[in-house]
């Protein structure tokens, strides 16, 4: 299973049934094929829609009805539209269930960066910084490490997304939650070593004695 | 009000250098004919208020494309590499305001409210210069309301009295920047007899517009 | 023709084509009755209502459709309506072009009070506080005196409305807008003397050297 | 979420004491069957916000004439003499709040601000106690969010996933206090399939909906 799988496939976990959810654009977009059978979730854009659908068949697109990346979706029976301050209002207004998001780093307190890189990469904070300081949980889907260098670090050299800690961080090695006293090594996965954990981590983490293996279906 | 005119005749209002919000999300719900009218009109030093720069050659990533504009106020420019080149360049300004928060500026002008409390951007560049309020032991941003001398807007639908309605992801800031401008130029996709919108359909009273562009 | 009449008839003047007005319960209400030939005038109701329209014909009201006092309304072609968010966002966001409300006292400033007397009768504010602050132009209907009590007075007895000024203050007998030197006296009703107005009002007005009568068509 | 059920099963949740949000504008667009289960379930020392008092016997005003209520707070209570009576005798906590800012405070409370700068007010009784804020020039007041444990709300239509939609006067406070409290009961008129509602024309999303009652 590759880094990415592993990781969109560890957060579908953490969906439940009923939850409104919101997906950010590139790897988090994916989880949405990994809702479990059976289970209902709302998918939220916040370019202002609740019950987002898949990609429209060929020559059934609708130039109105686009994600959040302007690409075109289609809207599910039942689906609700609005305007962004409704869309934002169900963000910061504590009404998003979860939201998934990319991440740059991620400090010792579990603050996020993911929105810039200073000199290089200026995309604005679009939607992040209300999305991570509003939604009841926010889980962050990330590689390990970037070119090498640990992305779970003591204090963020990008700007902060927010001050507040993020609920979950879900690698390809393993799943952390930051705590009040620090970063928790929740799982590792399938054939990681915590030593292996702890070798691509810059920040401290905490070691339960038992760390288990993430479950994921094949 | 000045209803089917031609978007050459409604935005022959904008002078050079107006501040002028464009509604859109990624050119979603952009009224297309009146930038390009802009674009025609050979406007120019525009302060464009809207969600993102989109990409060139479409919706407010024409105008940026064409230089007409000196300062942004936007949530997003990664899709536009054109805005990012002339912010560092030094050609454009560029104030990056997180979505939500943008949103709520937009409104808190046109509901005539005094700024916006929030927590998002607090200890993050955002709110870098920006005043907080402590209140009952939480700590808020005051971000100011954003108003405009001219919002071009698109809606959906337009009866005759300018009321209009927008659909799914083509809402986003058309409704609250029709409630903060000054002058308001809508471009309607159809235009309806009175009684088609019902009353419950109406999103933007037609009472706030302006002027309003139909199709060719 | 009695005073009630003088005041509406007098204030159906100030609406211009195309205005955006709100007319409070009671006296103001009437002004509605007497919009000139040929103008198109939107009426807001602050219950969620723009273009609403005179009470329906017996056995066609319909119990979701009333004006701010609770009383069937119809709703004419080009209405439409809304949540008191948006209302209220018309009449605070500076949209709304004129208010027509009643007065119980009205300061040497223009200020009004017209809410409450203390220790008699407390309805509360409803919207006239945000009215009196948010509406482009404000209008007073009210009569000049109350028992033989000056209702233009030099200082409130009764709590303010709104520290801002009105607009225009329309009686059954005088014209009097509030400027930054005074209470200007603009018209005296047909037959009435300036000494009459001066008579039967508290506090100050500047008197003009010609005060025109009032134009009110039969 | 928990749909279709009855009046007694939804209200069954409120505990005496309990803040209560409750829509409607003199009544209309005040969900009754929902304030007539509340009354039989006996539950009492409610604070309940909402527009007004309506009158004695109909929507809130069924609450306080069989004293049900320590607080109200509201916009007016004009025309129900018998607020005015527990008032005056002790009886009954009486909050006058300006109407356009009950709307924002209850707005501010569901859409995540820390409060609401308004003009409305100042200089008034309505600003006693309250703090202020002078931002460029302006003096605002400072009104705190207004929420809720629950809110009883009336929707014309209801579909299957309890998004709701409202009609001509009787949205006004139901769309916003859909979004201000912990518990949303929703009593709808017309239970409808889904798809029956457009998207836009969905004025609450069923997310927001924890209980949904139909008609008998």
């Amino acid at each position: 299973m590759d880094a990415k799988t592993i990781i969109v496939k560890r957060i579908a976990q953490e969906l439940r049934d009923g939850m409104l959810v919101n997906l950010g654009i590139g790897m988090p977009t994916e989880v949405a094929n990994h809702v479990p059978q059976g289970m209902m979730v709302y998918f939220q854009s916040e370019n202002g829609i609740i019950g987002m659908g898949a990609r429209p068949p060929e020559g059934m697109t609708d130039r109105h009805l686009t994600d959040a990346g302007g690409q075109p979706i289609t809207a599910l029976p039942g689906a609700a539209s609005f305007d962004s301050a409704m869309s934002f209002g169900l963000i910061r207004g504590g009404h998003l269930d979860m939201t998934v998001l990319g991440g740059l780093q991620v400090d010792a307190k579990g603050r996020l960066a993911n929105w810039m890189i200073p000199g290089k990469m200026v995309p604005g904070m679009g939607g992040a910084m209300d999305l991570v300081t509003g939604a009841k949980r926010v889980v962050v889907a990330m590689t390990h490490t970037a070119k090498g260098a640990a992305k779970l670090v003591n204090e963020c050299s990008l700007p902060l997304t927010s001050q507040r800690p993020v609920s979950l961080i879900v690698t390809e090695l393993a799943v952390v939650e930051p705590t009040a006293d620090g970063l928790l090594l929740r799982e590792r996965a399938p054939g990681v070593t915590v030593d292996a954990i702890l070798a691509q981590t810059e920040a401290s983490l905490i070691v339960p004695d038992a760390v288990p293996e993430m479950r994921l279906a094949s | 009000m000045k209803l089917a005119c031609q978007p050459a005749e409604a935005v022959a209002q904008i002078p050079d250098g107006a501040t002028v919000m464009i509604g859109g999300f990624m050119a979603v719900g952009t009224p297309e004919r009146l930038v390009d009218a802009l674009l025609e009109a050979g406007r120019r030093d525009l302060c464009v208020i809207g969600n993102d720069t989109a990409r060139p050659g479409v919706g407010i990533g024409k105008l940026i494309v064409e230089r007409r504009c000196r300062k942004v106020i936007v949530s997003h420019i990664g899709t536009n590499p054109e805005t990012q080149r002339q912010m560092i360049a030094g050609e454009l300004e560029v104030e990056l305001v997180p979505q939500g928060t943008l949103a709520e500026r937009v409104r808190a002008a046109g509901f005539g409210l005094g700024g916006v409390l929030t927590p998002t951007g607090l200890g993050t560049i955002a709110a870098e210069g920006k005043p907080t309020l402590e209140l009952d032991g939480r700590t808020f941003l005051v971000e100011r309301p954003l108003a405009a001398d001219f919002a071009l807007i698109l809606a959906k639908e337009a009866d005759y009295h300018a009321n209009l309605s927008y659909t799914l992801t083509a809402y986003n800031f058309n409704p609250l920047m029709a409630m903060a401008a000054r002058t308001v130029i809508a471009e309607a996709e159809t235009i309806v007899p009175v009684g088609m919108i019902t009353p419950d359909d109406v999103d933007t009273p037609g009472v706030l517009v302006d002027y309003l562009v139909g199709t060719p």
